[in-house]
This record gives C-alpha cells, structure tokens and sequence, in this order.
C-alpha cells in the first residue's frame, strides 16, 4: 500500500526546519533522505512516524488518512532512531522479546532475527555488556523480527561493521522484495539499488519569524 | 505559512490602543475606592477600622481565582487551537495572579491578627487560597523549567487545567477538613453583614483590581512577544553565522 | 488489551530486576516515620493521636521519590519512543505505567504501614481503616503522580519540580485517608470518608490517562 | 513576633491597617514597574539584535516594499 505525504512542515526547537514537503513511497521502494546535518532528516522521519504532528500538512496511506487511524499507523511502522531501546538490565533476547512481542511477533522469528544480525551466540548478555556495534545490530534485529511494510530508518549504519553492513543491506533487499518500504536517512552511501533521493535543503524554508512584526 | 492563525504584530498594536483604556480606568477607581474604603464607610460595630482590610483582602481573592480561571481557559485555547498567543497570555497573567494570591494571603493575616490573636488561622479560605498560591509556583516552575519555551508552555498549560478542575476539589475537601476541626474558639473568616455602604468600596476595588489587571497582562504579553522576537533572531543569526 | 497486559510484565519485570529501587522507598518510609518521635517526644497518647497523619504524611513523601524513574530511564533510552509507537495508544501506556508504579511502590508503601502504626501504637479500631484508606489512596497517588511525572519529562529540575506540582493535587486525598482513620478511632462511621476517597480513585483513573497522554505527546515530539 | 504586633498595635488596629494597605500597593506598584522594566531591556535587547544585523533589515525592508 502507498504511504506518502503532501505540503508537510515542521518546527522543531522554535526553527522551520522544511516546509512545503511531499513524498510518496510505494511497496518494494526505498527513499532515502539527504542533507547536511540539521537540514531536518530526523524530523521528517519522526513526523513519518507520527511521534511529531507536522505544523501543517498530512499524511496518509492510501487507505486513509493517519490522523483517523494512528494506532493503525503505528502497526504498520517500524523506527529505529539513533537510541537502542535498550535495557541494560534485561539480556539479548529479553529486550528484543519486549518490542517483538509488542508488535504481535513470534518467538521463531525472534530468534531467526537475532541469527540474521549474527547476535544468535549472544542471547543471554545482559545489555549493559553489549559494544556499540551490538547494541545497534540488537535494536535493527527489531526491524528482521517484525513484518511491519514500513521502515524508518535513521543513519541505521552507524558505528557498525563492514559485516553488519552488509547484513543491514541484505535485510532491506530482502524486506523490499516481499513487498515493504524503506525510508533511510543518511549521508553515508549505503550502495543500495534503485533508490530514489529526496534531499531535504530542497524543502529548507525562509525562516518566517511569526514574531517579526511586533515592535 | 504559520501566519494564518496568530498575527502576534495585529494583537500588538490592538494591545497598544486599549493599553491606556485599561490603565487610566483602573488608576481612577483604584484611587476612588481607597478614599471611600479609609474614610467614606462606616466600622464595623464588633471589629472597628480593621474592617477596611476587607477592602483589599476580598478583591484580591477574587482576582486570585479570576486570573485562573482565564489562564486555565487561554491554556486550554492555547492547546487545543494551537494559539501561541494564547500560552503567552496564560504565560504573563501567572505572575499577576501570584502577586493578588500573595497579597490576599499577607492581608488575611494582618485581618486575622487583631481579630483572633495570631497572625495565621487555618480557616477553610485562607487555606485553599494558600493551596492555590502553590499552584501558581508550580505553573511558573514548570514554565521554565525547559530549555525550549514552547515545551515549556505547552506542560505548563496541561498543568493549568489540571489545576483548575482541582481547584473546587481542593476548596470542598477543605472546607470539610475545616468542619470537622473546627477549634472552638476561632470566629470563621465569615466577615460582617455587608451593609451596602461597605459594598461599594468592595466593588469598585474589584473592578479597579480587574482593569489593572487587563492593562497589566497586555503590557507583559508585549514583553513576551518581544522576547521571542529577540530569541527567533538571535537563533537564526546564530543559524546564518554556523552555515557560512 | 494484551498490549497493557506485555507493558504491564515489562514494568514488573524491570522494577524485579532493579527490586533495591522499591526497597529504599519503603526505608524511606519507614525511617521518616521513625524520625518524628525524636521530634515530638516518645509520649504515647502524642505518637497515637499524631500517627494517621504521620502514616499518610510520610507514605506520601515516599511515593514522590518513586515518580521521577517512571518515565526518564525510558525517555533517554528510547524505550519510550518504542512504546508510543506500539499498537497501544499512549493512555493505555500511562494506565499501565502507573499500575506498575503501584505495584512496585503502592503496595509495599501499604505493606509496611501497619508495621509504623505499630510503632505509634495506633489504636486497634485504626488498623482497618488504615488499610482500607491506603488501599484507595495509593493508587490515586500513583495515578496522580504519573501526571507529574509525564509533566515534568525533560525538564531541568525534575524531581522537586514534580513534587511541587504534585502535592497540591493530593491534598484531598490526604485529607480524606487520615480522617478516615481518625473516624474509625473515635468510632464514627467510616463509609463517608471511603466514598469519597473512592470517588477520587475512579476520577483520577479515567481522567489522568488523558493528562499523561498530552504531556507525554509533548514530550516525545 | 511579640514585638511586631506590639509595634502595630500602637494606633489602636490603624498600623494593622495601613501595613494592609502599604503591602497591597508594595506588590501591585512593584509589579508594575518589574513589568515595565522588562519591557524597557526586552526593547533595548531587540534593537540592540536589530542594530547588528543590518544585512538582514535592508532585505527585509526590500522585501516588505515588494509584498505590501
């Protein structure tokens, strides 16, 4: 199903950050979001998501807008951000059981997820040992464990491994191939095929200071 | 683009045309209600001149619960409409509101001490008066306990109308606490039959106190308005400097 | 309804594996409580008469540490976006938040209540009373605190700024519980005072999912 | 606090009285002049802003002709 966006804009910490914005992201496509830092790539994918209501705009699939439905909405996403969800006093598979089993996952699944990000050796540490690259590989295990079409992903290759990245890349081949979407933020040339680019300093707004006329 | 629905320049100048409406108005009955408060109405036969404390303490209590009632309703319009405006002006009446709540509080006081002997009594009124006091600090701490102003409002509002829905709660369980506590000897704060020539200092003070009020929340919302003014500029030079 | 039932097992879980955290409040309780005859004098008919509101007083005062860890841990380390973003919407996450809250803090606060009372030699008429007006009001507490709690996310000062927000609110609750007792010594009937309190506890459980809802949407934007 | 009521009692209860009195004026005029001082800095703060950076005011002059 299509999810797309129409005349989006958003203000984040009092700045416009985009205005005007439209996109669309159709089963078996990827978008990726481009643009220096701060030109709002994290916002727009939190707006996607429906953690921030975009200050004008909306969003919709195509069976109906987001604002009517947005449980709905949320049943059908899934975000990974730049934090892990991470409890570092519940082990590997623990945490990963919290989110899955949220978004109506099997254990099967689980644990073919956790292999697929080659965590499988490691179900029973608890969070706080876990590197860097763990920690983020556990929080994208959460995209392999959940059949959600819609993925948001931000900056998902940070502080991973040549291996990992690969593993990330094979995982959104895959998830486009049994027809879900991806949307990716980043700047980093994750070599992904037919993807199709929106740069975000094309939407950046003249910043229209609602408090410029007081005297 | 954000223009449509709050044009904080218009509010501006209609603010600076009934500023003086309001403020020349409240000076006048102000003064007029002090001359008929101190020397144009008769004692009390039972309390003699302490009385005339009744003329700042009673408007004062009214606009404590006024100024939260119309921060509880500009919260609400501030939420629900998304009204800038409206958080600022919830914004500039807490401190206002403090300040009679305050007085109200001190002039209790000064009231009680000749009447009963001590300076405070946990009479039902003074007592959910001093419970309101609270939680205007309460609304004035969240303001600003943000980094980001918007954020800040935005909790301070949801707060302002869990205050207000409180707000007879408080007054009824109080009320019932006093009840049931009640020492024998304190005479409640219910004050003298109030003989029509005590009415009208009464009256025109809380009109006075009101229209300070209005001149005094415009002459705020200014203030805040240009605060935000002065920070959207610094921010976007800031932004300008970092991105050449 | 399973989606509050797994975010209810998780809260539960969390606060097993951290169980210290629900032992120092219940300490907190309890020293509070057992610093107040250094105060006032070790006299019997004092400690009795002065016990209700010393109970509620410090079972309060405890209650407010627990509010700030309901919601920061989560709100730094994203776990709080994750639920938001589940199927369930963010009043049944504030229900369950605060019935977690209650069990972990609630019931151990009541558990432990009857032990100061002792201390105080409470009268026996009051046991009961105590229990019933403790039972109903911390989880109006809980309730009310997760209110601060989602108000004052984020902010700078937390955890005082949450108890000055908190406190006014409670008063009603914490006026109803000791006179309830105190009815109950003096032999008066009690249902009045229950009523009430109970009044409270389902208004605060249908109303402060809407409030925490709000402040969290504001958080997480 | 003896002392105090001892002092305020002297005129019968007028020093209660105008200690009423002096208070509310206290507050309400000290409010007043807080407010209009923050006003005066607020301003001078804005202009102080405006002054600095005048790149930007001469666009926005320009731009203002063009629209109104």
């Amino acid at each position: 199903m299509r999810f797309f966006g129409e005349n989006l804009s958003c203000v984040r910490g009092e700045r416009l950050v985009f205005s005007g914005l439209e996109f669309a992201v159709d089963p078996g496509t990827a978008l990726v979001l481009t643009g220096s830092n701060g030109s709002g790539k994290t916002s727009l994918l939190r707006v996607m998501s429906g953690l921030t209501r975009p200050t004008v705009g909306h969003l919709a699939w195509q069976d109906g807008p987001v604002v009517d439905n947005p449980e709905c909405h949320h049943s059908r996403l899934n975000y990974v951000g730049h934090l892990d969800a991470l409890k570092p006093v519940l082990s590997v598979r623990e945490n990963l059981q919290t989110w899955a089993r949220l978004h109506g996952s099997t254990d099967k699944k689980i644990a073919s997820a956790l292999k697929k990000l080659g965590l499988e050796g490691s179900e029973n540490i608890p969070g706080r040992y876990l590197s860097t690259g763990q920690r983020r590989r556990l929080s994208l295990a959460r995209l392999a464990a959940s059949d959600a079409p819609l993925w948001l992903l931000d900056e998902p290759t940070i502080a991973l491994d040549a291996a990992s990245v690969d593993a990330v890349r094979s995982l959104i081949a895959e998830h486009r191939a049994a027809g879900g979407m991806a949307v990716i933020a980043t700047n980093v040339d994750l070599g992904i095929a037919d993807t199709t680019t929106l740069n975000l300093l094309d939407f950046a707004a003249a910043d229209e200071d609602i408090w410029e006329g007081v005297r | 683009m954000i223009q449509q629905y709050a044009n904080p320049a218009r509010f501006n100048r209609l603010a600076a045309t009934l500023m003086p409406w309001f403020a020349w108005p409240a000076g006048v009955l102000i003064a007029v209600g002090l001359y008929f408060a101190l020397f144009n109405s008769p004692p009390d036969y039972q309390q003699g001149d302490t009385v005339r404390i009744m003329y700042v303490h009673v408007p004062s209590a009214w606009m404590a619960l006024f100024v939260y009632t119309s921060m509880a309703i500009s919260s609400a319009v501030g939420l629900i409409w998304k009204h800038p405006l409206a958080h600022l002006s919830a914004q500039a009446a807490a401190p206002i509101g403090a300040c009679f709540t305050f007085v109200c509080l001190l002039t209790g006081s000064l009231w009680g001490k000749p009447m009963w002997g001590t300076w405070w009594v946990w009479d039902a009124r003074l007592t959910s008066v001093l419970i309101l006091f609270f939680l205007y600090l309460g609304f004035m701490a969240l303001q600003n306990a943000f980094d980001d102003p918007a954020r800040g409002e935005r909790s301070a509002a949801i707060l302002a109308i869990i205050g207000f829905i409180n707000v007879p709660i408080i007054k009824f369980s109080v009320d019932w606490w006093n009840t049931l506590h009640q020492p024998a000897s304190v005479v409640k704060i219910s004050g003298p039959a109030i003989h029509s020539s005590m009415l009208i200092p009464l009256f025109v003070m809380g009109v006075g106190f009101t229209l300070y009020f209005c001149a005094l929340l415009l002459l705020r919302m200014k203030t805040l308005m240009l605060a935000r003014r002065a920070r959207g500029m610094s921010m976007a030079q800031l932004h300008q400097q970092a991105s050449e | 309804m399973n989606a509050l039932v797994l975010i209810m097992r998780r809260e539960i879980r969390l606060a097993l594996r951290q169980i210290g955290e629900s032992a120092i409040i219940v300490l907190f309780f309890v020293l509070a409580a057992v610093l107040f005859p250094f105060g006032v004098g070790p006299e019997p008919n004092m400690l009795a008469r002065i016990a209700p509101g010393v109970v509620w007083v410090t079972a309060l005062l405890a209650a407010m540490l627990s509010f700030e860890r309901l919601f920061t841990p989560d709100f730094e380390d994203g776990s709080l976006e994750q639920l938001a973003l589940g199927p369930a919407p963010l009043e049944m996450i504030a229900l369950a938040k605060a019935a977690a809250h209650w069990l972990t803090t609630g019931l151990p606060l009541m558990i432990a209540a009857p032990l100061i009372a002792v201390l105080y030699r409470l009268p026996d008429a009051g046991y009961g009373a105590l229990m019933t007006t403790m039972a109903l009001g911390t989880p109006t507490i809980s309730l009310i605190g997760t209110v601060g709690a989602a108000l004052t996310l984020g902010s700078r000062r937390g955890g005082v700024l949450l108890s000055l927000l908190v406190i006014p609110l409670i008063v009603p609750v914490l006026i109803f519980g000791t006179a309830a007792i105190d009815a109950a010594i003096g032999g008066i009937p009690v249902r009045q005072h229950l009523m009430l309190m109970g009044g409270f506890l389902l208004g605060a459980l249908v109303l402060t999912p809407l409030a925490t809802a709000a402040a969290l949407r504001q958080a997480l934007e | 606090m003896q002392m105090i009521s001892d002092f305020l009692a002297i005129g019968g209860y007028s020093g209660f009285i105008w200690t009423a009195y002096g208070a509310v004026a206290v507050v309400l005029v000290g409010l007043l002049i807080v407010s209009l001082r923050k006003l005066r800095t607020t301003s001078a703060e804005v202009a102080a802003l405006e002054a600095n950076s005048p790149r930007r005011r001469r666009n926005n002059t320009d731009n203002k002709d063009a629209t109104s």
